[in-house]
This record gives structure tokens, C-alpha cells and sequence, in this order.
């Protein structure tokens, strides 16, 4: 199953299971989105679970904030992550700390669906990963699923979390990556990392479509007789920091890989927590392969091939570490 | 004291002389603790307010004129006297004004009159304005889809409408006829702004036309006009004919807050002049006027009102603070 | 064909024969290269457009009415038309198409039809809909302080209108009375969402008067209508009185996007009867009626327009791609 | 002279060497801000130039990208940093890519001021760091002073930069730190961090009213025998990385200390450049000295207090550090 259908499946069943759940949204509707994931959901559910939204982030997720508050389970569509930050106040100032202000009077269980990342020669503002923001934003919870049954699985477990939940596709996975996805109810729960492959020599740790950029780098460096783990973080935040500090304490070495630009993104934070609670272990220093620090990716291939972080960058700097 | 004496004046208006009586202490009582909060302010012994002096009409008319066992209010900062009538005990409010443990809108963790209170219908707010205003539509929207039978009433002042949110929440209302009354206090101020500087024109209610449902301009200094106008937008909303704007023209007899100092930017006789309208006197005498309420009568409510703050005070001030070690608590939501 | 024969049909436009000329010149181009544009898009030779089939009078007329050296465009994703008037060339915009270095909008690091040209008063746009609002109020802000005679003329959808960013805009410049027109293209459709998904109000001209200024719904498909309209509101903010909100009532012929396919929500019947107020034809009937076109003379300017574009597709997609290593230039301004 | 004056200087000085510079915010006008900061300036300078804005800080800040891009310096005030957010778009996506996008084309000179921090019992909204998130996005600057001298010298710089600038002046810093400042102009450079206090030690990393926290910590700790320097990075971003990658070579030792939240704050992105760049050189795990990770601080003192870091913290820190 692609991973575009897992997430619609996940949707639907929980639709079908909860009364409580509705989607709202620009295009959701009869059109199914621009990438076609609610596709159908407007015909099996009707108009008043399947809400087309005006075109306005803000008041969309205020909206869906609301109908939290009044026993309703939103499940937010934002059509790309780079349209988030007209909500940004909604979410950082309301929904985050809701349940904080009134001292757990008030959860706000929602979950914010976004396709984020680049590749797909959408310019800069069709290509962002956002998910650093929220991922400083204690009070909400942030998945960036890789695999469709992580997908379908989390994103279950997101709409029956009481938490507001972000939840970042990538866009250039919805088609390209498959995988298998049981029949029927499952989760993934919110908060646990997982070793997508086992290895020696270095730890790559990452989430969404990188930990693939990942795994064919590490089919590359194998080759070499370089062993790479990969831990998959699945959550960025809370991230589960047991999980990648245990491989990074067998095999000495790190490298956080994400498409998001390096100042300031997840992997400062992953880097940090390895530096100072693994110190004894490391054999080198931390690294991390990101985009590098321009506003977003330029719409021409030339320069967006320029700046995307992919696997040969992976192998060069795992080369590095394995070296060091 | 027949109440009957009174219902000729009060007829058309839907009260009867035991609502309009019940109207005006919840105002004597608003004041009060609002006058009472400042001078606690004064002495250091409260860290902040925002008064509501001059609105109490204004607050008191349009909470009265909901089904409180089952409406929604999504609050603002000067909506003490919407929260009373909604059913908060003067005990809890001071409890919220010395930021106590036992604070039921926040446990003392947001500042003075920052209402939420999830028993009474009362939706929290915190301070960045107009996030309230999608919100209730929200609120409303949950209540269509749930086929709750209930009203959200949502209030903001007119400098906050000129957030991006108001528009983004008032169209959404419109376009899906929700069960929601958007409650404009007109003071004319937004801290130091004048209204002029918020819009060229000057009546907030003029933009309901643009999201396709009615806006009302009304005289927010009596109670009586605000509950029938009030009372006319939650039974539309009820029925299922969508929102109403209501913009109640108020005045703003305090500062903006008590971190404010509003001869800055107002004159000593404007507000001098202002402070004739002051709506509780006009409602007094009207009530005399009606054989409603007599010197000696008003005497003993406004000394009970007194009596019943001081007494919360008292207990208030002597509450627990919250516990240190509770700071990290309830960051998430089990 | 003498110019003269046209005028008598023009009076009160204040157009004559050889501005009406051009204009249809402009609505032919402005096509020519949305449709030829779409035409590469399926042939994998260009990557993304947006076609503005439909909307040629609306941009094109309303663009005439500007001051052309000195006034301000903020324009929006289907404002090809309106670029063309102001100064952009067909080969310049076929180097945005295919995103070369030589793009003067961005040197390629922009989808295709999204404007910005220092030189021409183009002030740039991104795709995040709306945040030009205010941001051609601030333009227009400038203009009053630095004492310039332009006037800015910002062009949006009426789905973006449901953005916060255009209630805060369209305040702010009520307020200071702000050389600006708010042009906003009403084609009824936000991709798939139809306006009365948008605002409960479905003429967003209404909207204005909460902003104490005028607002104006006009038949979009016809240019002199459109020119009358806009010209009346750039000579009142030239003349310090202030903003206007146009709303041209228009069609969108085409899909949303190269990335849409609009029969998921429209139908070939609605659409066909749509294709039938194609503005194009009735201008150009319009003219020949006028005796300021014939066929002949239609024909050759098709013809012209049509080489222009071949033209210009031939030396944009021979052109350089930007250099890779120019990727991370420019973050920071030196 | 006191930092609030610091700044009030600065606007005055730019506003009357440069016609292009004005101000817009809420209530800075006849009220002089709620601060007080541009006490005066409506006087001095008229309505033209100082500007009462509508509550709404989209629109604001959209409104002065708009008069940079048309020849004016605006310099925006947001009444309290935690009203920001509204405004988020309009910064992330418009200010801070306007340049690159353009290819260079449009710059956007325009400088936003907000006052930041905790410990004024204001609650979750009157207390907010936001430095993190502007930190993250290429194409803006953040500065935030510590002393009046350089929150005259570094707003001067940022009026005169052609990018837009972020400049976070810590409330309870306006009338509490106070130092020498020159008569007339001068300007402290963006991008520079100053050591101010050496030591052997260890290295204490901060920026704003923080570095008051280090250096008096650093008295506590040098009658203990623990040598402290303290780098006041002064903008947070660009990172002066040589400055702070300097000290920490030479003392071995890195604790970072700010008042946002840990995670995903500054605090990360500095340990994962000590990390990886002085690697060979650190005797100890990079330690960081943060808000625990709650929205904002809470209401109530004895909340807040439980919170706030200071001093004491950052002592009881760099103790284990220095024994390490
Ligand atoms: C988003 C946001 N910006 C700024 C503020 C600071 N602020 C608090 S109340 C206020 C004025 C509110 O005026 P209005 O809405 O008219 O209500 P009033 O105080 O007059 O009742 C301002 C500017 C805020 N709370 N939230
Ligand atoms: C903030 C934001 N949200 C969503 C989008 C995606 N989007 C691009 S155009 C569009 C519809 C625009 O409709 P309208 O404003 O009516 O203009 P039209 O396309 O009809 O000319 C949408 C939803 C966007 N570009 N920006
Ligand atoms: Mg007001
Ligand atoms: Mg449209």
C-alpha cells in the first residue's frame, strides 16, 4: 500500500469508529485534496464531517480548537506545511498550552495533518519542513511518519490522543513509498523511536522520507563494510531519547539526517542530548546532514538539486565519521 | 416591594421586575469587585487587573439573556460581569484575582481575569485577543454537529476586531450558520488607540453585512436594550438562523488595566464627562423609577455586595498559593 | 483603419480607439501565453502555470489605468495580464516559465507566475495568498510619507479575501487613507471551493464599508467597464481620498492550476456555458462593431502575438539554468 | 543610563539622522509604548513617524515590509513578544525570503522590537523568549542586547542593516540594568558575541538579561575556585560560532544558559556546534541551563519561581561541570 492510501485509511477508520472525528480543510472535499488523501471521505461521510474551509489557516484551526473543546475530534488539513504559520498563533499560543493554562480543565484533542518537504519543484513555498517550530513547543506533540504503517498506525494514535498533534507527509512519499498496512485497527504509539536497521559502526538517526536517504545510504556503506544503524525517531517531539542514545552508546557515532536547514533544526536538539548524555561513548564528533541555511528550496532543479540533503551526502559524511 | 409595580416599564424588553432587580446586582456586584480589585492593585496586594467599570451593563444584560445551564461564553478580559451571571461565585473570582491554588480557571497559573471554567459553560481565554473568536465558532460548529441545543456567545472589544482572526472567524460563522452571537464592547479604546485609528469607520457592526448575517449597534450603557437585542440574536442563532454581530457602545471609565495610566492619553474632563453615563446610576434610578428598587432597598443590596466581597477576599487572600512542585504539571494531557 | 471611427462607442470610457486597441492586444497575449503556457506544461517542457483564461479584461484594463512609470503593482498568481501593461516582456515571462537565471522576477528560485520586477514597480509576491494586502498598504504608506504621486494597486482572489491578512490591510489603509486599490479578482472558485464556502456575503466589494471606504462590484469581462471603474478609484487615491475595493466579477476558464483537474468539481456543461462569456470574443466583437478591428486586422495581430510567444518560448527554454552554485546566494542582503 | 533609555536613544538618534525611519506599534504613540520606550517620540517627531497601529501585528508587520520595500527603514514594536505570532507569516514567510527570492532584488531593511522574558508575574503571555524560532529561518537576523550600551550600538546597526531584524529587549532589564552609554552615534556590529568576563574554567554561552545570571554566578563560583568566562553572544542569530568555538577550546568546558524553554531553544543549536567543532577539545559534557520545557511561565510567583532559571542554576551546573 503507497503510504497516501495508509494515511486515508487511517482517516477513515477512524471516522467510521468515532462520531467525534470530522476533517476540515481547503479542497478536502469534493476535490479530495490537492494530493487526493481525503479523496472519497466527503461520499462516505457527508458534508458535515468532511468541511471544506475559506481559505484561512488561522481561522480554520481556531475553529477546529473550538470544536475540541466541545467534545469534537478535528482532524485539521493544512494543504501544504508552508501554509501553517497564518496558524502559527492558533497553535503556539492556544492550542499548545490549553490544557497547561487551565491546570488540565481543557485538552484539546486535534490533530494537524500537513505534506511537507521538497523534491517535488515546488519552490519555497511548496517545499518546507516546519516541523522544528512545534517541536519547540512544549504542549504539542510532532510526528513525521516514514513507512505506511507508521502512518496509519500514528496517525490513529494522534486522533485518540487528547493532545494537539502535528503530523507532517511528506509529499514525495504519498506515491513513492510502499509498504505493508494490516487490515483493520492497529496503532503506532505516540513517542517511540525504532532501529529500522541494525549496525555497528555509526548510528543515522532521522524521521519522515530521509530515514530512507537513510537506509540507501547505508546499503551503500555496507559495501564498504561500514555498518550503519538507522533509528527511525518517528516522533520529534516528545522525542524518544532513550532509543537513539542506546545506539549511539554501542556504536560511538552519530549523524542526524533531515531535509529541514541545519540551524536550529531537530537535529540541534538530537545532537545536543547525544553530546551531553552519551559523551562518554562518542568516538567522534556528532554530525548532522540537513539542507543548508536558505529560507526554502528554490523552485529551478539546478538550485533545488543544489541544496537537497540526499544520500550521497549521507555516505560522504558517514565515510567521515566511520574515518574519524 | 411587588415586582409587578415594575413591569410596565419593562415591558417589551422580555424581564420581569425580579430579572431586572437580579440584573442589577449582578452589577453592583461586577463593580464592585472590579473597584475593589483596584485598590488591591493599589496596595500591592493583588499584582493586576483590568476593570470593568462602565461595561457592566453591557456584560451582565447579554450573559442574562442565555440559557446558562447549557450556553457556551467564550470570555475576555472585562467580561467579570458575564462570568457572574454564567455562575462564578465572587469566592472564585478572587481566588483568580490572587492567582490561588484553588483558582478554577486556571489554578492560578494564568493572570487576574482570565476566564475558563469548563463546569459553567465558560471557555478559556487567554491573553492574545481574537483567538477566541474562531474559537467560538467552533464551539458552535461542535454544537450543530453534536445537535446540542446550545448558544456560544463570544466577547471582544472593538480594538481586538481588528485582528485577522475576527474576519476569519466571522466568516466561518456566516457560511455555516452557527449558533453563536459575536459580542462586540464598543469602549471606543483599545489601550490608547481611539476607534479612529482601528478603522475609518467607526461602527464595527457595519461588517457583519460582508459575511451575510446582521450586525446591531446598540446602547450598551442599558441593560434593558442590551437583553432585548441580546435575547433576539441567541433565538435566532437558536433556531438555526445563524450569528449576529452585536456591538454594544460602552464606555471605559478605569484604565485600560492597572499597568495603565489613561491620563496619558484622555483628559481629566472627558473623562469627567464620561463617567456621567456611568450605567449604574441610570439603571438605579430606572429601577426607582419603577418602584423596583427604593433607597433602602438599594442600600441593602449594595452593602450585602459589599459584605460578600470583603468576605471573599478574606478567604481568598488566605488560600493556598499553587505548590512549586506542580509547575511542570499537566504540560500534556494523559 | 482610422482610430477615430471607435471613439463614439468609447465615450465616457475615457479610452480611445488606439488605447482599446491595445488593450485587446494585451487580452490576446495575455492568453496566447497562458494557453501556450499550459500547452508546456503537458508537454513536460514546463513544470507548474497558473492560466488566467478568463481574466484578461480584468488585468489587462485595470492595469491601463495606472500611472505605468510610476505607479505600484502587488500582483498575484494570475496577474499576467496586469504584468504585460506595466512593462514585463513575453520573453522575460517565459523566463519565469521555465525558470531560468535570466527571470527578472527571481532568477528562477520562484514558480512560474510569481511576480516581482524592481524596475517596473512590480513589488514581489510569494504564494502564501494575501500577505500582499498589507503589504501593498505599506507600499502605499510609503508613497504618502516620501511624498510620492504613485498609487499601489494590489490583485487577489476572492478566496484569499478569507484571509486575516486582508481585514488587517484593508483597515489599516482605510485609517490613513492610503493611496491603494484593492482589485480583487471574484471568479468565484478558491481551487475547488466555491465562494459561498467563503463568506455568506458572496460580493466581497460589501465588505469595504466596515472599512469606511468604497467598494465597487463590476462586470469584470468587459475591459471598458473595468478600466471606468478603476480609473475613477486610482484618481481618488491620487488624489488623497483614499482606497477602493474593485471587485471584478470574472470567470476562470481554466483549472486551478497545471496540478488541477477541475472536473472533480465542476461540470463540462457549466463549464461550456461558462466558455461562452469569454471576454476575448466579445471585445474583439466589441472593436469590429466599433470599426476598430476587422478580421483582417485581428488576424494579423493574432498572428503577431502568436510569433512573439513561439519567440519567446524558443529563447527562454534555450536560456541558462540558474547556476547551482548560486543556490545558497543572497540569504542575507550585503 | 538605564537599557530602556539605551533604546529610546537609539530610535531617536536613527529617526533624526535618517527621514526614512519611522515607527509603528500599538499605543507607542501618545502613550509612549506600555513601556515607555518611545516616550517622547510622537512629540519629537509627529504622527507621520510614529504611528499608532490596529491591533492587529500581521497587518503591521506586513504593512512596514511593504514601506521598506517602497524606501522606507520601519521599525516595527510588538507590545510583548508573545504577540508575535500573529504576525509569524508575515515574517517567516515574506520578510525573511523577500531578498532570496528575489534574487537579490528586494531587500527588506526594517527592524522588529519586542521586549521578552519572564520573572514580571505576566503571566503566560507577557513572558515568552522567542528568539528560537526566528533563529531557525535564514534570512533574518536576531539580536538581543544585554546591556544599554549594546542595545544602543546594536539597534543603530540593525535600523542601518538591509535585512530584517528581530531585536528582543528583556522587560525586567529596561529599568534594572543600566551602564555607560556615549553621547551620539556609534554602532556594535550584528554577528559579533563579546567575552565578558574571562576565565579558565568553563565557558558560560548566553545573550540578553541572562548574562547577568552568568556573571554573577561567575562572582559565586570564582570564591569557589571555578574560573568562569561568560560570551555574550549578543545576536543569536548568525551565530558568532568562532567566538564561543574559541572559548570552549581554551577552557574545555560549555554550559549555555537562556530563559526559553531547553528544547529546540538556541541553547541546542550552540551545543551541537561545540559538539561537533570542539569535539577534541571538551573535558566535559556540553551542559545547557534552560526553562523546562512548559508553554510559559505560569501566573502565580511561587509557579514562576519554580521555573525561572537564574543564578542558582546555573552555580549548582557549573559545579558538577567543573568537577567533571
Ligand atoms: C495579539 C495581542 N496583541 C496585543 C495585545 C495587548 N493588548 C491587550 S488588551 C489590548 C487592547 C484591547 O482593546 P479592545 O479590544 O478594544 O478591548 P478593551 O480593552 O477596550 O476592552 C491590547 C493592545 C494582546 N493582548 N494580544
Ligand atoms: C496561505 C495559503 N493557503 C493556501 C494556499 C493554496 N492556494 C493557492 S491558490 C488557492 C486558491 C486561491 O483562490 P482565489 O484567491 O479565489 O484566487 P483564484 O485562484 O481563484 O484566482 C489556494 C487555496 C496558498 N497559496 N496560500
Ligand atoms: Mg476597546
Ligand atoms: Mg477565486
Amino acid at each position: 500500500m503507497r503510504l497516501i492510501e495508509a494515511v486515508r485509511e487511517g482517516l477513515r477508520e477512524e471516522m467510521a469508529a468515532d462520531p467525534g472525528v470530522f476533517l476540515i480543510g481547503q479542497d478536502i472535499g469534493i476535490n479530495g485534496g490537492v494530493f487526493r488523501v481525503t479523496d472519497g471521505l466527503l461520499e462516505e461521510f457527508g458534508p458535515g464531517r468532511v468541511i471544506d474551509s475559506p481559505l484561512a489557516e488561522s481561522g480554520m484551526v481556531g475553529v477546529a480548537i473550538g470544536a475540541a473543546l466541545n467534545g469534537m475530534r478535528p482532524v485539521v488539513e493544512i494543504q501544504f506545511a508552508d501554509f501553517i504559520f497564518p496558524a502559527f498563533n492558533q497553535l503556539v499560543s492556544e492550542a499548545a498550552r490549553m490544557h497547561y493554562r487551565t491546570n488540565g480543565e481543557f485538552p484539546v484533542p486535534m490533530v494537524i495533518r500537513a505534506p511537507y518537504g521538497g523534491g517535488v519543484r515546488g519552490g519555497l513555498y511548496h517545499s518546507q519542513s516546519v516541523e522544528a517550530y512545534f517541536a519547540h513547543v512544549p504542549g504539542l506533540k510532532v510526528v513525521v511518519p516514514s513507512s505506511p504503517y507508521d502512518a496509519k498506525g500514528l496517525l490513529k494514535a494522534a486522533i485518540r490522543d487528547d493532545n494537539p498533534v502535528l503530523f507532517f507527509e511528506h509529499k514525495l512519499a504519498y506515491n513513492t513509498v510502499r509498504g505493508e498496512v494490516p487490515d483493520g485497527d492497529y496503532t503506532v504509539p505516540i513517542g517511540e523511536a525504532v532501529v529500522r536497521r541494525e549496525g555497528r559502526n555509526l548510528t543515522l538517526i532521522s524521521y519522515g522520507l530521509s530515514v530512507h536517504h537513510c537506509l540507501e545510504a547505508a546499503e551503500t556503506l555496507a559495501a564498504e563494510g561500514i555498518s550503519c544503524e538507522v533509528v527511525d525517531l518517528r516522533t520529534v517531539s516528545p522525542l524518544d531519547t532513550r532509543a537513539f542514545l542506546e545506539s549511539v552508546r554501542k556504536t560511538g557515532r552519530a549523524c542526524i539526517v533531515h531535509e529541514d536547514n541545519l540551524t536550529g533544526g531537530v537535529g540541534a536538539e538530537v545532537a545536543a542530548i547525544i553530546a551531553k548524555d552519551a559523551f562518554e561513548y562518542l568516538d567522534a564528533p556528532v554530525q548532522r546532514v540537513a539542507a543548508p541555511d536558505v529560507p526554502s528550496f528554490p523552485y529551478s532543479p539546478t538550485l533545488e538539486d543544489a541544496l537537497l540533503p540526499g544520500p550521497p551526502d549521507i555516505v560522504r559524511v558517514a565515510r567521515e565519521l566511520a574515518a574519524y | 416591594m411587588p415586582a409587578s409595580d415594575g413591569i410596565e416599564p419593562l415591558r417589551g424588553s422580555g424581564l420581569d421586575g425580579t430579572d431586572a432587580q437580579r440584573i442589577y446586582r449582578y452589577m453592583l456586584l461586577a463593580r464592585a469587585i472590579s473597584e475593589k480589585s483596584w485598590l488591591l492593585t493599589r496596595q500591592g496586594r493583588v499584582l493586576f487587573t483590568m476593570p470593568c467599570d462602565g461595561q457592566e451593563a453591557a456584560d451582565v444584560a447579554s450573559a442574562y439573556a442565555l440559557d446558562r445551564g447549557n450556553d457556551f461564553i467564550v470570555p475576555y478580559a472585562r467580561s467579570l460581569g458575564a462570568m457572574l451571571v454564567k455562575g462564578m461565585t465572587t469566592q472564585e473570582v478572587m481566588l483568580n484575582m490572587f492567582g490561588k491554588a484553588a483558582d478554577p480557571n486556571s489554578g492560578g497559573r494564568q493572570m487576574p481575569m482570565h476566564w475558563g471554567y469548563k463546569k459553567l459553560g465558560i471557555i478559556s481565554m487567554g491573553s492574545s485577543v481574537a483567538t477566541t473568536i474562531p474559537r467560538a465558532a467552533g464551539v458552535a460548529l461542535a454544537s450543530k454537529l453534536r445537535k446540542q441545543n446550545a448558544v456560544t456567545m463570544v466577547y471582544f472589544g472593538e480594538g481586538s476586531a481588528s485582528e485577522g482572526d475576527f474576519h476569519e472567524g466571522l466568516a466561518f460563522a456566516g457560511v455555516h450558520r452557527l449558533p453563536v452571537v459575536f459580542f462586540c464592547n464598543n469602549n471606543g479604546w483599545a489601550t490608547s488607540v481611539p476607534v479612529n485609528l482601528q478603522s475609518a469607520e467607526p461602527q464595527v457592526a457595519k461588517r457583519a453585512q460582508g459575511y451575510g448575517f446582521p450586525g446591531v449597534t446598540i446602547d450598551g450603557l442599558d441593560p434593558l436594550t442590551v437583553y432585548q437585542a441580546v435575547k433576539a440574536a441567541v433565538d435566532l442563532a437558536r433556531s438555526g438562523e445563524g450569528p449576529t454581530l452585536v456591538e454594544a457602545m460602552t464606555i471605559r471609565m478605569m484604565p485600560h488595566s492597572s499597568s495603565d495610566d489613561h491620563l496619558r492619553y484622555r483628559t481629566q474632563e472627558e473623562l469627567d464627562a464620561e463617567r456621567k453615563l456611568d450605567p449604574l446610576p441610570r439603571f438605579r434610578d430606572f429601577l426607582i423609577s419603577a418602584n423596583l428598587l427604593n433607597e433602602e432597598s438599594d442600600q441593602t443590596m449594595s452593602d450585602s455586595v459589599d459584605q460578600e466581597v470583603e468576605d471573599a477576599i478574606e478567604l481568598a487572600d488566605a488560600a493556598p498559593s499553587p505548590d512549586p512542585d506542580s509547575a511542570m504539571d499537566r504540560v500534556y494531557a494523559p
